[in-house]
């Protein structure tokens, strides 16, 4: 194991551009759950979304990096701000925080979380060696062989074929999804019978 | 033909059905006398297959019935019905007792008497059921499904502490007989072909490993002494009997204990006679210490309920004793005994039910001087008393005597301490006696106490006539048990007395 | 129609108990002298058939049997209701039979004024069928229902004023006392049964002499035990005085002719069997010797005339124990067919005073009554004198027979127990000189102390009382006269008799020093209590005299050792292990205990359950971590 | 789109387009006509959906999206029953209460098309999908009574702790998409029996723990006694089941067509989490005061018991017929049908609306004291229910045990059925006071006018509490046919 | 390739321990849109690694229902907001036991 971590290391200085974004993801993370006032979090959330993002592109996800940032912070964050700045919190409603001991708790199970995902992840594959770094290579997608280049992998056109096609169950769920979020928000919201 | 009709169904069912015929009652007196006309039937039923039982037919079950009552999944369980002699006796003892009870009840139980009347009649029929079953799933079944039917009697119509003593006795008799079920799973594992048919897996089960038996011995083994009770398993038998209504009490005392030993001659002992062989000492040990403890704690009770309660402690081990004695003599005076003990028992808790219903109080010390006022109810209480105690020329002594005869074969000593409880018997049911009937009137509210009353008498009267009968006649029951026990036995029975009473001649 | 002997035999117990059922269940709506004549029907057409058999049995060389059916049979064992009259059987039949005639007659008068009237005489002939089914048995088993019977109307009887509770004691006293005997007599039978495959006595006689000596103790000794109880010997003898609460009929009946001599007679039945074993005939004769002599001394120093008799009773039972464990059966026999009529006579006359006295039992508030009750006195004075030996009365012949049978077993054998001889002969004198105190306190003197019943008018008895009493008087002076008949007849049992008895030279040494200690014990009697009554204070003022005399007036403390010591003990075992093993062990311990342990633990789990959303996530983070964990190391021991 | 596709859409579809056209319908008419309406109109939806469930063709759908096979067939007929019978309830009970009944039908039967989609679904975004349908909808639903806090509460728990779970569930998801390279089960147990990496390890104990928590299994239980008893008696009632049911469907579906390779590795993980939620689940129970509180937390042990059938399961994977998995549908289905009755119990149990006030449910044990004078035939409905919920004989509680510990001792587990059998016994405990209440104690100080003035209660409650009733006596006396179909359905594979 | 997926299991960790260790319901909401995202990490790497899509269309659906459940779990709090005036997590203790 020890020999994976090292060449995760190695493989992580030799990309400075996700060093310095997972840098940020993790430390903005760290930031948000740990700021008293959630607007200070949200903001921080933003910034974590944000250095995701430009992880997703790193993996040849230029779509979903785009509605990432629309969907995460353009449209969940914006309604966290919205609803806080309904709440109108003042300080004393932000309510109490757990105690010292309680948080060392939590920070052992997490870490023990942490690690032992890791660890799963450094004796991943089936021989017990981690995952390592493929090539994209041309692909077809779909019922109807619809061919996407290489350069195209993870684009709009190859995701969108792939929604359509082989997934197209779950794209109408996810809608009947949403118009049971907007039932739910209806009723809870709803200001009178 | 009458072999076509499916006698054992009927007997078993009868009293379900007029469980739901009690709906149709418009009036609690109907409901009393479609209850008694169904325990009736039932008891006339039982009596003609008494009649037409051959008691030379050996130990096969007559009037079987099967069909295929659960088949899925490889699982083949059967409802299948049959009757031996331990199995006859044991039916008739219930629907003897049964229309009794109902009697006793008439004047007495007036709050919720259809459900009560229902209660009895669902509980008599998973009485007889768990008899009759030759097929360990369904025997289960029934063995369960009496305890609903119990638990309501005594919590709904007992004393005051009846809620206490209702679930107690209802989770101490669940503890055994989940247990037991786990064991039913594993023996029906056990074999090629899994069956549930307890005639085959007599046959099949005793070819287990000695390990594997001793196991599920166990587990049968404690289900059994729970219900019986056993030594040190037995202490909620005083608390349901004290809190338990009359009816309750009865058929708690004169059928319900019965069902452990014949758990353990139906099942236990054929099933695992390696195990059963291997445990027997100790199982002679717990029943001698029942006999004994049992009635220790008879003579320290105040509460004439809780008394008879311990005696049937001390009476059941004698039956558990005959059994595990392994002889003809000792399994025939238990079956006997388990006979003389539902009436005895039977009759001296209707006896106490008599005396509570004029006085609602149970206590020794509230009685005394009784026999001026109530000579009638005086004598039966005598002659029902020295039943229990065995005298010579009542039932009780025939079943002791076997029993002690059975174990004095193999195990001198076990006998010789079993017979310290008949010292201690007369002790205890004597001193119950003299309290109660002898000396002056002690209260002035027991003064002007009626006699035994027409209804009550009819009530007492056949167990009476059984109890002497049975003294004089024991063979009536022990030629019809006779080779069931045998079987039942069969595969655990040292016959005749040891060598060394032999080898000198 | 000709009446079998078969039939007859049947009859005879099924005669009182048909009284027993009629007087039973209608006994309360019956008059009185219907009662009575159903009463006594019973017992006197048996006596009657008694005869017959009687007579049959010295006609015939085998005994006669009727088995009446197989009464329980359980694989290879059977046991059938059997019985059997044989010479011992057809004595004992007439002793029973009579003397229970006789006394059913005396109750009619006794007991006319008592409510329970009808009651008294089912219980009397319940009685008479249960003591015929143990004379009549022809195997041991049903010999034990007639054993357990008669203790049953015993206790019934006793306890037969139950209104009063010492009664009721008294009764319940005598049935577990002699239910621990019964409870050797069970183990007994089961002991046989276990050797001979059998307790039916032919079966038993034949094979018992095949049987070890050392096989054949335990039983023995345990039957033994059986008659200890039934018969009052020490160490279970202690509630026959107590018994002496019934009626004094019933004292007649029960307690002094017929059940407490079935000891005896269990003895004589067996009597193969104890003779293959002299050790436990040694045992029982010294177990006898020494509850002869106590009792007799105990009987000195009593003042209730009842319980005079009783102990006087238990004494005798001694000397018949004596006379049986000598291997001379018929003495013992032949002493209990005596003592039948002679105490019998003593309890009815005892009775009759009694009754003329309007209850007073206590004899220093008695005296001088033979000048009101001549036909009482002169009857009582035949039974004294039976009692005490005096020359050519029933009493003499018996105890002469019995005695000569011990001094020729162990005296002239030079045995190591010789001295029973010796204890015999103190016995003897002793009922020699309390039958004399009696016979002066009550009948001869003034009464020491003036009770208030005394100012009452007599209560004269009538000819139902009388007549009875006339007839055992006859019985108690000539019945001596029967012995030779009575052993010739015992012969045909072909009781096989010790080396060296029954030379003539030991009988009349024996009868010569019984009629000196009838003598000197009666003689004695009549000076101290009747003419110098100031010499029985003197000898009573020394500290050790008082003493022995409060001893043998406390009845030897036996009472009070035993209430202290296995009463007590079973008391506080029961108390103890009720509270302690029952209670607090089993139940609260175990049963309530794994009650609290679940409901302790989930109390815990409850306060676990805080409603904290933190703490359910935690959970399941913990959850998964744990599932995590357990994976990953078994993958990696796996890989 | 072929025939199968819309033969495996029907159900959903069904449900889906009732609970548009309730909400549509309310859009239209006046309240007092489209109130009454709805209920209907969701009467009808659940009915067609059945129809569509056993009448429409079977087979893998969409490309292996949806399946339709044995086992969604009986888990859709187990959920669709549940939403029935908490429907038919629901509109008295809850209209009193200012529940919005266009939207609360709609939510109900979208959870419901949740449902049925989840045991449908074939591949991992489906089924996360379905997932997250019926648990929104849950969400909503139990704090759909507003005003009382306790539902809000209730309903923000369990969303909290849901949307916590589902994070699991997903990572699960996505470890086992990474380990296998594909997100449909058919050809994943292929890729995966080949050899099993660590990342399909976690994935799997990932995914256990995100169902483990859909069915209340601890440690992932605890929102449950909570959440329950928040709820609106008829919410609770729906979901303490049908969720159940879903779940049970999916951890079968995917455990055993997902991942049969590694029954090695999960099948002593649920054997864990078996035991750990029999304890906890009757433990808990045993200490409540409120029969609500109790039942929830029964619902627990229930799990508990069922999943012993997939411990055996996995313990005989590779050799043997599929007893466990049946014997765990079968009690799902049984459990279904006794706790729904039993929570629809404390319904008919408490005060009935009234004009003037809304109503109250039954709660806790005090408040079923008597009841057997009262309301004799609830009672002795009540009665059954528990006896079953017990697990003694005849009903169908015990049988549903009795073929669970069948299978366990089969597997060679029998350590796990004698824990089941020892908490069984502590189980009756808590559930013989229910009985106890009713039949053993008294109403407190109820007099002849107060009794006579009492409103009757909803009949259409009683009716429900009686169906469940009768069929857990039916499935104790004649197991045989539900219990082939359970073994169908446990044999989706073999299909 | 691994680097990714430690980087997602760190932001996992990170939101569970949001989750764990506070009581303001907005926070903690906001945790579990960042475990959420963690996971999309992972399964858009995994993607990658696979070279199919199934992980892209995931991370969409993901999305979709993260936005779900902010609006479900904002009106919730809303709706709590009105009746009880706390976000506190710690202050939802009526229910217990």
């Amino acid at each position: 194991m020890a020999d994976a971590l090292k060449a995760v290391a190695a493989d992580v200085l030799a990309d400075p551009v996700f060093a310095v974004c997972a840098l940020v993801a993790v430390g903005a993370a760290a930031l948000m759950v740990t700021r008293r006032n959630p607007v200070y979090g949200a903001l921080w959330l933003m910034q974590c979304f944000l250095a995701v993002a430009v992880i997703f592109l790193k993996l040849h996800a230029p779509f979903l990096a785009a509605i990432h940032v629309l969907v995460y912070t353009g449209a969940i964050l914006v309604l966290f701000l919205f609803v806080i700045m309904l709440l109108n919190l003042q300080p004393r409603e932000l309510g109490e925080e757990h105690s010292r001991p309680a948080k060392g708790l939590a920070i052992a199970v997490c870490g023990a979380l942490a690690l032992l995902l890791a660890a799963s992840f450094l004796k991943a594959g089936p021989d017990g060696a981690p995952f390592r770094d493929v090539k994209p290579v041309t692909v077809t997608v779909g019922a109807s062989r619809l061919p996407i280049s290489a350069d195209d992998w993870g684009g709009v056109e190859h995701v969108g074929s792939e929604l359509f096609n082989r997934f197209i169950v779950p794209f109408e769920i996810v809608s009947v999804l949403i118009v049971v979020a907007i039932f739910g928000a209806v009723v809870l919201a709803k200001r009178k019978l | 033909m009458l072999s076509d009709i499916h006698w054992l169904s009927i007997l078993t069912f009868l009293p379900s059905v007029g469980a739901a015929g009690l709906l149709f009652a418009r009036s609690e007196e109907a409901v009393r006398r479609i209850s008694l006309g169904f325990a009736l039937a039932t008891g006339i039923v039982a009596a003609f297959l008494t009649g037409a039982f051959d008691p030379t037919a050996g130990a096969s079950m007559q009037f079987p019935e099967s069909v295929s009552w659960i088949s899925a999944g490889g699982l083949d369980v059967r409802y299948s019905l049959g009757m031996d002699g331990i199995a006859l006796s044991m039916v008739a003892l219930t629907a003897l007792l049964t229309p009794i009870v109902i009697l006793a009840s008439w004047r007495s139980v007036t709050d919720r008497v259809r459900g009560f009347h229902a209660s009895l009649l669902l509980l008599e029929s998973a009485m007889i059921g768990v008899f009759l079953a030759r097929d360990l799933f369904l025997f289960y079944v029934f063995w369960e499904a009496m305890l609903v039917p119990m638990l309501l009697l005594i919590g709904v119509w007992g004393g005051p502490r009846r809620i206490y003593a209702s679930v107690k006795f209802f989770l101490y008799t669940l503890a055994g007989s989940l247990l037991m079920l786990v064991a039913i799973l594993a023996a029906y594992f056990q074999q090629a072909e899994p069956t549930f048919d307890i005639g085959r897996l007599t046959t099949l089960l005793p070819g287990l490993p000695q390990a594997t038996q001793g196991l599920l011995f166990l587990a049968f083994a404690f289900a059994f002494a729970i219900k019986v009770p056993l030594f040190p398993f037995h202490t909620w038998l005083p608390d349901a009997h004290v809190e338990a209504p009359t009816a309750g009490s009865v058929v708690l005392a004169g059928v319900l204990l019965k069902m452990g030993t014949y758990g353990f001659l139906r099942f236990a002992i054929p099933f695992f006679p390696a195990a059963a062989v291997s445990f027997a000492p100790t199982m002679i040990a717990l029943a001698v210490i029942s006999i004994i403890f049992g009635a220790l704690m008879c003579m320290v009770q105040s509460d004439i309920k809780k008394l008879i309660a311990y005696s049937s402690v001390s009476h059941l081990g004698f039956v558990v004793l005959g059994i595990f004695s392994f002889t003809e003599a000792g399994g025939q005076g238990a079956v006997l005994q388990m006979v003389n003990h539902g009436l005895s028992t039977g009759a001296l808790f209707l006896l106490v039910g008599v005396i509570y219903d004029r006085t609602h109080r149970r206590g020794v010390d509230d009685f005394g001087g009784l026999a001026k006022g109530m000579p009638v109810y005086a004598a039966v209480f005598l002659i029902v008393t020295l039943s229990s105690i065995g005298l010579p020329g009542l039932n009780g002594f025939v079943g002791e005597f076997l029993v002690l005869k059975g174990t004095f074969d193999v195990h001198r000593m076990a006998a010789a301490a079993a017979a310290l409880g008949v010292i201690l018997g007369a002790v205890y049911m004597l001193r119950l006696y003299r309290d109660m009937f002898s000396g002056p009137v002690t209260a002035a509210r027991n003064e002007r106490l009626a006699d035994l009353t027409g209804l009550e008498r009819v009530a007492l009267a056949p167990l009476v006539a059984l109890i002497i009968l049975l003294g004089f006649a024991p063979n009536l029951v022990l030629r019809r048990t006779g080779p069931a026990v045998e079987a039942a036995l069969r595969n655990v029975t040292r016959s005749g007395p040891p060598e060394a009473f032999h080898d000198r001649r | 129609m000709t009446v079998t002997n078969e039939t007859m035999i049947a009859l005879v117990p099924a005669l009182p108990l048909a009284g027993f059922v009629v007087n039973g269940l209608w006994g309360r709506r019956l008059p009185r002298p219907a009662s009575a004549v159903i009463g006594c029907a019973g017992p006197v057409l048996s006596f009657i058939l008694a005869l017959a058999l009687f007579q049959a049995s010295r006609h015939s060389l085998t005994p006669l049997t009727k088995v009446l059916w197989s009464w329980m049979a359980a694989g290879n064992f059977a046991i059938d209701v059997a019985f059997r009259v044989d010479a011992l059987t057809a004595v004992m039949l007439l002793v029973v039979t009579g003397v229970g005639s006789v006394i059913h007659v005396y109750s009619i008068e006794y007991m006319k004024k008592d409510p329970g009237f009808a009651r008294y005489f089912a219980y009397l002939n319940l009685f008479m069928f249960s003591m015929l089914v143990l004379v009549l048995a022809d195997n041991l088993l049903v010999m034990f229902v007639g054993w357990e019977g008669v203790g049953l109307c015993s206790y019934l009887l006793i306890g037969f004023w139950f209104e009063d509770l010492k009664n009721a004691d008294a009764g319940r006293k005598a049935f577990v006392v002699n239910r621990i005997g019964d409870y050797g007599f069970l183990l007994g039978i089961l002991f046989l049964l276990a050797i001979f495959g059998t307790v039916g006595f032919r079966e038993m006689e034949s094979r018992a002499p095949e049987q070890s000596a050392a096989l054949l103790a335990a039983p023995a000794l345990l039957l033994f035990l059986g008659a200890c109880g039934k018969s009052a010997q020490i160490p279970l003898h202690v509630w026959l005085p107590d018994a002496m609460a019934g009626p004094t009929p019933v004292s007649a009946l029960i307690h002094a002719a017929t059940m407490v001599t079935a000891g005896v007679y269990m003895i004589g039945r067996l009597w193969r069997v104890y003779a293959s074993v002299p050790w436990v005939c040694d045992l029982i004769a010294v177990v006898a010797a020494v509850t002869a002599l106590m009792a007799a001394i105990t009987a000195c120093a009593q003042t209730d005339i009842k319980k005079i008799l009783a102990w006087s009773t238990i004494s005798q039972l001694g000397f018949m124990f004596a006379g049986m464990a000598s291997l001379q059966f018929q003495t013992g026999i032949f002493h209990v067919v005596t003592h039948a009529f002679f105490k019998a006579l003593l309890f009815l006359g005892a009775g009759a005073v009694i009754h003329a006295l309007h209850g007073e039992q206590d004899i220093r508030k008695m005296g001088g009554l033979w000048r009101d009750l001549r036909v009482i006195f002169v009857t009582f004075l035949i039974g004294a004198f039976a009692l005490a030996g005096f020359p050519f009365t029933s009493g003499f012949f018996s105890k002469d027979a019995i005695l000569t049978a011990v001094y020729e077993r162990y005296f002239e054998t030079g045995q190591m127990l010789w001295p029973l001889w010796v204890v015999l002969l103190g016995a003897a004198l002793l009922t020699a000189f309390y039958s004399g105190r009696l016979i002066a306190v009550v009948f001869l003197v003034k009464p020491q102390e003036s009770a208030e019943g005394h100012e009452r008018e007599l209560h004269r008895p009538g000819w139902l009382m009388l007549g009875p009493l006339a007839v055992l008087a006859f019985l108690a002076l000539f019945g001596g006269f029967l012995h030779p008949g009575v052993d010739r007849f015992l012969q045909t049992m072909d009781w096989i008799l010790p080396e060296g008895a029954g030379h003539e030279a030991a009988h009349l040494l024996n009868a010569g020093i019984s009629v000196v200690i009838f003598l000197l014990g009666f003689g004695a009697a009549m000076i101290l209590y009747g003419f110098r009554r100031d010499l029985v204070d003197k000898l009573l003022a020394g500290e050790l005299a008082r003493g022995f005399h409060s001893l043998a007036a406390n009845k030897f403390y036996f009472d009070e050792v035993y209430r202290w010591t296995v009463v007590a003990w079973t008391k506080t075992l029961a108390a103890v292990l009720w509270f302690i093993v029952d209670r607090l062990l089993i139940d609260r311990l175990l049963v309530e205990g794994a009650g609290w342990i679940a409901y302790r633990s989930a109390s815990a789990l409850k306060r676990v359950h805080t409603g904290v959303v933190s703490l359910a996530a935690g959970a399941m983070a913990a959850g998964v971590a744990s599932i995590l964990g357990y994976l990953l190391f078994r993958f990696l021991s796996h890989a | 789109m072929t025939g199968a596709d819309w033969g495996a859409a029907a159900p959903a579809l069904c449900l889906l387009g009732a609970a548009l056209l309730a909400v549509g319908v309310d859009l239209f008419l006046p309240r007092t006509r489209s109130w009454g309406l709805t209920e209907w109109i969701a009467y009808g939806g659940i009915v067609g959906a059945m129809g569509a469930a056993w009448g429409l063709g079977g087979g893998v759908a969409f490309d292996g999206a949806l399946t339709v096979d044995a086992l969604s067939r009986f888990v859709a007929t187990a959920v669709l029953v549940a939403t029935m019978l908490a429907g038919i309830v629901s509109a008295d009970s809850l209209g009193p209460r200012r529940v919005l009944l266009p939207e609360y039908y709609a939510l109900l039967l979208s959870s419901a098309a949740g449902m049925v989609l989840l045991v449908m679904s074939h591949d991992l975004i489906t089924m996360f999908l379905s997932v997250e349908i019926l648990s929104l909808a849950l969400y909503v639903l139990c704090g759909i009574t507003r005003t009382d806090p306790r539902s809000n509460e209730s309903a923000m728990k369990y969303f909290v702790l849901g949307s916590f779970a589902s994070g699991f569930l997903l990572y699960g998801m996505a470890l086992i998409y990474g380990a296998t390279g594909t997100v449909f089960l058919e050809g994943m147990a292929a890729k995966l029996g080949t050899a099993t990496s660590a990342t399909a390890l976690a994935g799997v104990g990932l995914l256990v723990a995100g169902f483990a928590f859909k069915v209340g299994a601890a440690p992932f239980h605890m929102w449950v006694p909570d959440v329950y008893e928040g709820a609106p008696t008829p919410v609770t009632a729906f979901m303490s089941v049908a969720v159940k049911a879903a779940g049970f469907g999916a951890l079968v579906r995917i455990l055993l067509g997902g991942l049969p390779a590694q029954a090695e590795e999960w099948g002593p993980l649920v054997g864990a989490l078996a035991a750990l939620t029999m304890i906890v689940g009757n433990l808990g129970a045993l200490t409540q005061t409120s029969v609500k509180r109790m039942l929830a937390y029964s619902s627990v042990a229930h799990t508990g018991y069922a999943l012993i059938g997939l411990a055996a399961a996995g313990a005989l994977a590779g050799r043997g017929a599929p007893e466990g998995p049946a014997a765990a549908l079968f009690y799902v289905g049984v459990y279904t049908v006794m706790t729904l009755g039993a929570f629809l119990f404390l319904m008919f149990a408490g005060r009935p609306a009234t004009p003037a006030s809304p109503g109250r449910d039954a709660e806790t044990y005090d408040d079923l004291n008597g009841l057997a004078r009262r309301r004799p035939w609830a009672a002795a409905f009540m009665t059954i229910l528990m006896v079953s919920l017990a697990g003694v004989p005849p009903t169908a509680g015990f049988f549903g045990k009795f073929t669970l510990f069948k299978s366990a001792v089969d597997a060679d587990c029998a350590g796990l059925a004698v824990l089941g059998v020892i908490m069984s016994v502590v189980s009756a405990a808590y559930y013989l006071r229910v009985v106890v209440a009713m039949y053993m104690k008294d109403a407190p100080h109820e007099t002849e006018e107060e009794a006579a003035a009492e409103p009757k209660p909803d009949p259409s409650a009683g009716l429900a509490v009686g169906v469940s009733a009768f069929l857990t006596l039916a499935f104790g006396l004649a197991p045989g046919w539900i219990l082939e179909t359970a073994r169908a359905a446990a044999n989706f594979l073999l299909r | 390739m691994t680097k990714y997926l430690l980087l997602s299991a760190m932001l996992f960790s990170i939101g569970a321990y949001g989750v764990l260790s506070r009581r303001n319901l907005l926070v903690v909401l906001m945790s579990v849109e960042l475990m959420l995202n963690g996971v999309n990490v992972a399964l858009v790497a995994f993607a990658r690694f696979h070279q199919n899509l199934d992980g892209h269309v995931f991370v969409m659906m993901v999305m979709g229902v993260a936005a779900a459940e902010v609006g479900v779990g904002l009106a919730l709090l809303i709706a709590l907001f009105r009746n009880r005036r706390t976000v506190d997590a710690g202050d939802l203790t009526t229910l217990k036991g």
